[in-house]
């Protein structure tokens, strides 16, 4: 590749993080698809401008979902990514492979494709960066031949991520791996082909940590906690204070509940004052663990900003046992879906309409139990809606 | 119509002409002050003065018959000067401490309570009610003798957690501190208004009756030369009424009153806090509420039972968390405690942090 | 601009075959666009589709929600995948002669 | 008064509490007016309905407020309060009064109203409570022959009114009395001649623990502050601890910025980390005092919950010298109702017509400079505007 | 077109297939973990076997070529099997310990960093940008590169006062993490769109163009068969280009970067916390945006000189205040650090509590 | 409900003296009205305010702000007082024919 062609991006070949311009030159000189890239981006950086046109619609046959479609505005100067759609490739549960695997996304990806990958999209698809429309069906071809499926896009259920959870964490109260993948494979239609408002993401940790962001940036977040005390090995206690660790200030102390006491060697909770938190079982591995009653924590409605404000997941139900097949759990997500798709408006997201039209239609419609865990606080304002079997006839 | 017409704009009186002596002296220079006995406190100036205040429970509601009797006795023990405070309670001020007993003497004779200073129950901050307003969905001054004659022990004694501030409110309007206060009775109605559509042309100014519902549940009917209302989206506010008397919302069957809980107003340790929403409907029963007085008794109960020293009621809550509040007072959680106006979102619980 | 030549006309169409004028459009437009996603003939419930939408897109200036389009169609959405191969988005919307659908993808 | 009249009433009249059934029935043997208020009272506790019509417009020659228009809707059988106006009077600064002067006003309402009176209605007038219109007038001119005024009502600047302030509590940092005093003279027009889009009230309080209630009812809050450090006398500690008083439980663990340390038997402040909350000087008022830099944190947009929700006073002016002639003050709410009168609309609270066009659009209007002590914290939501000028030509 | 249209609806593969043995083994069976050292935690199981997994920084844009390079010394190393972390770093997991010195060895050799455990500051979360998106205010790529090369020595190093957490999204759209992050850098737009009114008739549907429009400034035109916009109601927000092509609101000369702070996400300690905004705007100045990584350098040194062992950017935030955030920062804060959305009254400071 | 008589004819008012009928009005009526709140005769500057009231409420169906009134008769308040003693809601609307205002008092 000739030297002076991406003179500014060349500066980010400099430094200690690995750079994806050396990256992408070596591609570069594989494949002119990621060459011209790299040289599209180079003119972005030049005009401080976006070189691709808006949208695009493309796809596989069956799929409504799945391939973002991607024209550059400057297709003469730049004619291998005139085209440049990517693919969303649904990833296994909790991002584990085989190199055997990554090799074979790899050999598709070289046939069809710029070689250009994220691993991963924040989602959690692995995302193939262009491929122009002639490839694409094949492309998902020879994907769905090596085992490979592709994750959501558009206004349909998003590709459900989880943390790692049980594979290599002591602190998941439920089996995040699983649940991911029962979900996955229960809602493949919902995934593929795109029926609703909006779009609507699940994600699932194995307890409050929430390594995943649900609450952050799914609609339907599943989050592991458990319900009775959280236990404690007071041996192991006393092996943190031998070894010099401030059981007091950076546990005790921090506790938001207070419902923790360090007394005389000994760590003991008021087990009604814990809100399970983690903060404590955080610090202390050895000594402290969840309980044993353990399920999971269901909140709805997280999104970013558009359009409403980003909304954080907010609780619906507070405890929900999770073991397969999960039939409670798929039965209330069909419920919202339902009620959803019914009342809503194009592009609203499920937070957004419950805001729209009031936790109590969303409840009532849904079939949940209204507790106070459901809300920091009750109401403000007295502006009670009253249902019409609830009162007399009026005067 | 009277012909000579009155001096305008002269304003209130100039306060310093109802000043005694003593706090003229003494302005702007008190140094501390104590509780002596419920009711009764001292505040020590720079110079040593001191001056006692007697804090009496009141009504309000006042006839001249008895501002004249409190006068009399504000002559006898005062020099003629006293004071109301910012929740209706009169003051005395002395400068002889031992008049205090007597003036408590007299004034136990006369029936009127000393107390509400410190950790106590003060006056119920509250508004006119049936007494004199238009749209009251409840009466203020007979809810107000109910509970206060319940409350009255933690009036004439300091032996709450904290202070306890009561306000009755007889409408939504909440003409007094109910959105604020530590416990709230609020009058609210329940139906949608009733339109008097031959009238409501001739005495109500149609966009502003449209312009009047906070949800936009009122659209013009042109056809009518009247409006209509979206029964889904009302929520009985009553607002419309105030701007149209053809909007009749109230309903004797159905009006009542809705309780709030945990508001606070200063800015001690806390900001201050709004009162929210504890138990949705209870019924108007006159003359004495005995469901709202409960209501109410329960909760303080629970309060003195659970709180530490110092918590007022919001920030009781507050810290063992409103899950708990529901659970230990016994009130049932129902859809109708969660916010569905304008700023709920962010009171929905968006953490996983919550006692199961 | 890409064009498309159709009976001799030139049609101008986007990237991704989406005609750009809907004043356009005619129902042998329509026939032809379909061959272009793979769909070799229209049958009666191809039509019902099409007529909808584009009946709905000249109603309301835009076009049905998918849950709309199943009830009025009476079709399930796996049907109607079978029918347009590409989905409704990008195959019964292009062959109905509506805008390119935006937003999310 | 004939002993069945009022049976649901008569139960008032027992109970620790003072009775107002007793005192309205006493009254009512003095004046007829008194007597069918308690009747009709009577009335609408049988009936669980208020009898009284809706609204009614009534006032005195050259003012536009301080009268509340009231008709009963039973006028045959209620014939003394057929019109029942009353009157808001407006208080001398803090409650304040002589016998004298309270005695005068008795003798105006004795012969001009029904004798039943509030002392006070919640915005802080003396309520005198039913005249009818034909004394409406005669009554106003007694009340200002003998020093009194009214007050606000309608679209106007209500009652200011004012904490005890100086005049009896050591906490008082402005001098609430002769603020609420000058400012309500200096707007007599404004409150005795409505012309806004709705109501405006003002409230003063000494200090944060707001005695009156200003943060919560009043668009326009004054709370005196200080600025320094709050001052501690270390041998009055030591006697609170002597006292067994529970410093470091009761006072420093409930400081809410942990601003205070208590060792050694010595009380230590962090001076920038005190937010003046109070609550340590409220427990030791011998020993804490207010720093010496006083002055008034303003606030503005407190109401209650008509239509857009309760809003608290939220802070504009974090703090400004309170000293008489307040010009500086005076400016800002001059220049505060201006903008809102050019740009309210009817029944929109100052606070409302804030949130609807934005802070910086008020603050700009009204040229105060943007501080973090305005808000909680700063924006969540990237939603920024820009001024045309800060940015340059588009494209 | 291919005409052999392949199998749907597979999904993905199971995730069994791809855990090494000893995960298998040990599925919900850990019992604790240490971190050993920057980027190598080890997870021991309940019956003693122990996970060593070594954490690797990666810049997610990844040739094929470099996943190839990845899989060889997970090939060499950890008998094939490798993760990702939810933060696009990759995670070799070893049973021998004795091949995490050779194996960091290797990843030092091409350039890769071994880190993210801890309080490090772990991979930025990022989006496309100009590399791949239509709507993007900015790149993600390059500002990502900037600014980890800038805070390199916090990932490979655990010297932080705890876990910081950096977002970079390209547009308001946000496809990151930038609402919930410690630090959070995004591409705004600055001006109104500009209207092709020839073409949007054609290419949109005119009440979709309107009901995007979050502030309601958009209006239809029916003169034009267009829309029009009230400039001073729009707040560049975008939306209405992403579903209207002849919205366009790219503006080279004006687009730039915000940056918000002190957001988190897990439940630990504090519910979790939107990051909040600390500067309205810095320039695209690519390619190393020197204004936005000097930016992000002074806030995360303000933190670690000020912040207690353990406390969160968003924590260290509340805990001294905003006010004494913009003093320490020297940040200058303005009116548009003041919400004026849906939510933003109860952002008001409603207290006089606020350090002078 | 009370009545005034006036030519004659009869007029329902309200107990604050408002024609309940805003029809019947007319400026006849107007002087009428004026003298039950004390102004014995109209000068030009009443009738503009009058007018004012009456024709900002036929088009708008609403009374005006009083801003607005200020601005467009260019009379300051003090001087609407004079005018109207009552002041503008209880006198000049009164008289103008308008609804009772109702709302914050
Ligand atoms: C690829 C990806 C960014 C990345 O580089 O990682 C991405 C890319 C786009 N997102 Fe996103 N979003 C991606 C994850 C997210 C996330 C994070 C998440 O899912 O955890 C969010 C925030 C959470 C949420 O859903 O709210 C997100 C919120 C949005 C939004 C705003 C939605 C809202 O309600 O606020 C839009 C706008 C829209 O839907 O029209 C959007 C739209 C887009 C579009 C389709 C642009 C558009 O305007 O139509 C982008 C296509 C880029 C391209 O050309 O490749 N993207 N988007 C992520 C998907 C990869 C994957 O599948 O793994
Ligand atoms: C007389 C009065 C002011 C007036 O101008 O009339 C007053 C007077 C005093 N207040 Fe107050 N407060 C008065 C209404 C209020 C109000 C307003 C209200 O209740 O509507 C509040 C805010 C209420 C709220 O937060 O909801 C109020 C919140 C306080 C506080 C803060 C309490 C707290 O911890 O939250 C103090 C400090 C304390 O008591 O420790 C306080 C302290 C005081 C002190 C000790 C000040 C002093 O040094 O003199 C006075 C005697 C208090 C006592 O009663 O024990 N005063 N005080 C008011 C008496 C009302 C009554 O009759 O009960
Ligand atoms: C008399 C009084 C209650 C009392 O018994 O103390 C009162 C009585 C009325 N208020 Fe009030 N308000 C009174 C203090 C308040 C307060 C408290 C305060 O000022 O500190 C509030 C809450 C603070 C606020 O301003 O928001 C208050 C909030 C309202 C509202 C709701 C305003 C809002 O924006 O939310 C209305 C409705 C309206 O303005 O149309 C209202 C309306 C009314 C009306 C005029 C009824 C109406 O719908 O037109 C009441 C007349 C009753 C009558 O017939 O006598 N009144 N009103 C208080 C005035 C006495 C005085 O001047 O001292
Ligand atoms: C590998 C990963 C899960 C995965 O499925 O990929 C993971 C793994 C662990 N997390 Fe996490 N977290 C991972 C993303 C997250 C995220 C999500 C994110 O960063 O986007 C969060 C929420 C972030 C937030 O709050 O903004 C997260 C919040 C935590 C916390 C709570 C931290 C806090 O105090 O706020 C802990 C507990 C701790 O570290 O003390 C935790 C603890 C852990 C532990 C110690 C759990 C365990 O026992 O194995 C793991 C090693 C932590 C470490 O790096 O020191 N993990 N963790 C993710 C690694 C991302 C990376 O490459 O850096
Ligand atoms: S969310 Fe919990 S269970 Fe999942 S990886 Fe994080 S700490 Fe472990
Ligand atoms: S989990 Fe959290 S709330 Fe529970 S005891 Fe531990 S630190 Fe406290
Ligand atoms: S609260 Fe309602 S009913 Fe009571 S006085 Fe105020 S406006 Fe009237
Ligand atoms: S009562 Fe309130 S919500 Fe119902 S119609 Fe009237 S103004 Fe609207
Ligand atoms: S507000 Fe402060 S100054 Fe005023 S009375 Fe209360 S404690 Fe004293
Ligand atoms: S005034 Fe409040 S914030 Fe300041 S030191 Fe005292 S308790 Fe702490
Ligand atoms: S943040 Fe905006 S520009 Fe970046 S990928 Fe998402 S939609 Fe595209
Ligand atoms: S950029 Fe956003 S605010 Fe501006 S017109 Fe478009 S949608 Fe509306």
């Amino acid at each position: 590749m000739a030297d002076k062609e991406t003179p500014l991006l060349d500066e980010l070949e400099k430094g200690p993080w690995p750079s994806f311009v050396k990256d992408m030159k070596r591609m570069g000189e594989k494949n002119p698809a990621a060459r011209d890239h790299l040289r599209l981006l180079e003119k972005s950086y030049e005009d401080k401008l976006v070189h691709w046109k808006h949208g695009g619609i493309v796809g596989v046959q069956g799929y409504g979902g799945g391939v973002i479609g991607r024209y550059s505005d400057m297709p003469e100067e730049f004619p291998h990514v005139r085209e440049f759609h990517t693919f969303r490739v649904n990833q296994p549960s909790g991002w584990f492979y085989t190199t055997e695997a990554l090799r074979k996304l790899c050999d598709v990806w070289e046939t069809y494709g710029s070689g250009m990958t994220n691993f991963h999209g924040s989602t959690g698809d692995v995302i193939l960066l262009g491929a122009p429309t002639e490839n694409l069906q094949a492309c998902f071809n020879a994907l769905s031949e090596n085992g490979f499926d592709l994750g959501g896009s558009g206004s349909d259920l998003r590709t459900p991520s989880a943390c790692v959870g049980p594979a290599r964490c002591e602190y998941a109260c439920i089996d995040t791996l699983d649940l991911c993948h029962d979900l996955t494979m229960e809602f493949q239609d919902e995934i593929h082909r795109p029926m609703w408002p909006y779009k609507f993401k699940i994600k699932i940790a194995g307890c409050p940590n929430d390594c995943v962001a649900a609450i952050a940036r799914s609609d339907f977040s599943i989050i592991g906690t458990w319900k009775d005390a959280l236990k404690i090995d007071q041996d192991a206690v006393k092996e943190y204070a031998e070894a010099g660790f401030d059981i007091q200030g950076l546990v005790v102390d921090k506790c938001p509940t207070k419902a923790l006491k360090y007394e005389g060697g000994r760590l003991e909770l008021v087990p009604e004052d814990c809100t399970k938190c983690m903060h404590c079982i955080n610090k202390m591995p050895k000594a402290l663990r969840p309980g044993d009653e353990k399920g999971a924590a269901l909140l709805i409605g997280g999104k970013a900003t558009i359009l409403q404000s980003a909304f954080l997941s907010w609780v619906i139900v507070p405890w929900m046992e999770m073991k397969p097949p999960y039939d409670e759990l798929k039965d209330l997500l069909r419920r919202i879906w339902e009620w959803w798709d019914e009342n809503g408006k194009v592009r609203e997201r499920v937070g957004e309409l419950i805001y729209r039209l009031g936790m109590r239609n969303f409840l009532k419609a849904v079939g949940l139990k209204p507790v106070p865990q459901m809300v920091f606080r009750p109401r403000a304002n007295p502006y009670i809606f009253w249902w019409p079997e609830e009162v007399g006839k009026n005067g | 119509m009277a012909k000579v017409v009155a001096k305008t704009d002269i304003g209130p009186p100039h306060y310093s002409n109802m000043l005694p002596p003593i706090v003229k002296e003494n302005y702007g220079k008190w140094a501390y002050h104590e509780i002596l006995t419920p009711g009764v406190l001292v505040h020590v100036s720079e110079n040593g003065d001191k001056l006692y205040t007697v804090r009496v429970g009141s009504p309000r509601l006042m006839s001249i018959l008895m501002v004249r009797e409190i006068c009399d006795l504000a002559d006898k023990y005062c020099d003629g000067y006293l004071r109301f405070t910012s929740r209706h309670n009169i003051e005395f001020l002395l400068t002889d401490e031992s008049k205090i007993e007597p003036l408590i003497a007299d004034l136990e004779k006369m029936g009127l309570p000393v107390g509400g200073t410190g950790h106590s129950a003060s006056n119920i901050i509250h508004t006119q009610g049936w007494l004199h307003c238009h749209t009251a969905a409840t009466d203020a001054s007979g809810i107000v003798k109910a509970i206060m004659d319940d409350l009255y022990e933690y009036f004439v004694d300091m032996k709450l957690p904290a202070k306890l501030k009561v306000a009755v409110a007889c409408c939504l309007n909440m003409c007094g501190a109910v959105h604020c206060s530590d416990i709230a009775i609020l009058g609210i109605h329940r139906t949608v208004p009733k339109i008097d559509h031959e009238r409501l042309h001739q005495v109500c100014e149609i966009p502003t009756v449209v312009a009047s519902c906070p949800t936009g549940a009122i659209r013009p009917d042109p056809k009518r030369k009247s409006v209509k209302v979206n029964e889904e989206k009302c929520m009985y506010c009553g607002n419309c009424y105030t701007m149209c008397p053809a909007m009749q919302i109230m309903d004797p069957e159905n009006d009542g009153v809705a309780i709030m809980v945990g508001g606070k107003v200063s800015n001690a340790r806390t900001a201050p806090m709004f009162s929210r929403l504890a138990i949705p409907f209870l019924p108007n029963n006159p003359p004495r509420w005995p469901e709202v007085v409960e209501a109410v008794r329960n909760i303080v109960d629970t309060w003195i039972r659970d709180a530490r020293e110092g918590e007022r009621v919001g920030e009781w809550i507050e810290r063992i968390g409103w899950e708990r509040f529901f659970e230990k007072t016994g009130i049932p959680f129902t859809e109708k405690h969660i916010d569905d106006y304008i700023f709920s979102v962010p009171t929905f619980r968006s953490t996983t942090q919550f006692k199961s | 601009m890409p064009e498309i030549e159709y009976k001799g006309q030139k049609i101008e169409v986007d990237e991704d075959g989406f005609i750009q004028d809907p004043s356009l459009w005619n129902e042998e437009l329509a026939e032809y666009l379909a061959k272009t996603e793979g769909i070799e003939e229209l049958t009666e419930d191809h039509w019902k589709v099409i007529r909808f939408l584009n009946e709905y897109y000249h109603e309301y200036g835009i076009a049905p929600m998918i849950r709309k389009l199943c009830k009025e169609t009476g079709f399930k959405l796996k049907y109607i995948y079978e029918l347009f191969p590409s989905g409704p988005a990008k195959g019964a919307c292009k062959i109905a002669g509506l805008p390119k659908p935006t937003g999310c993808v």
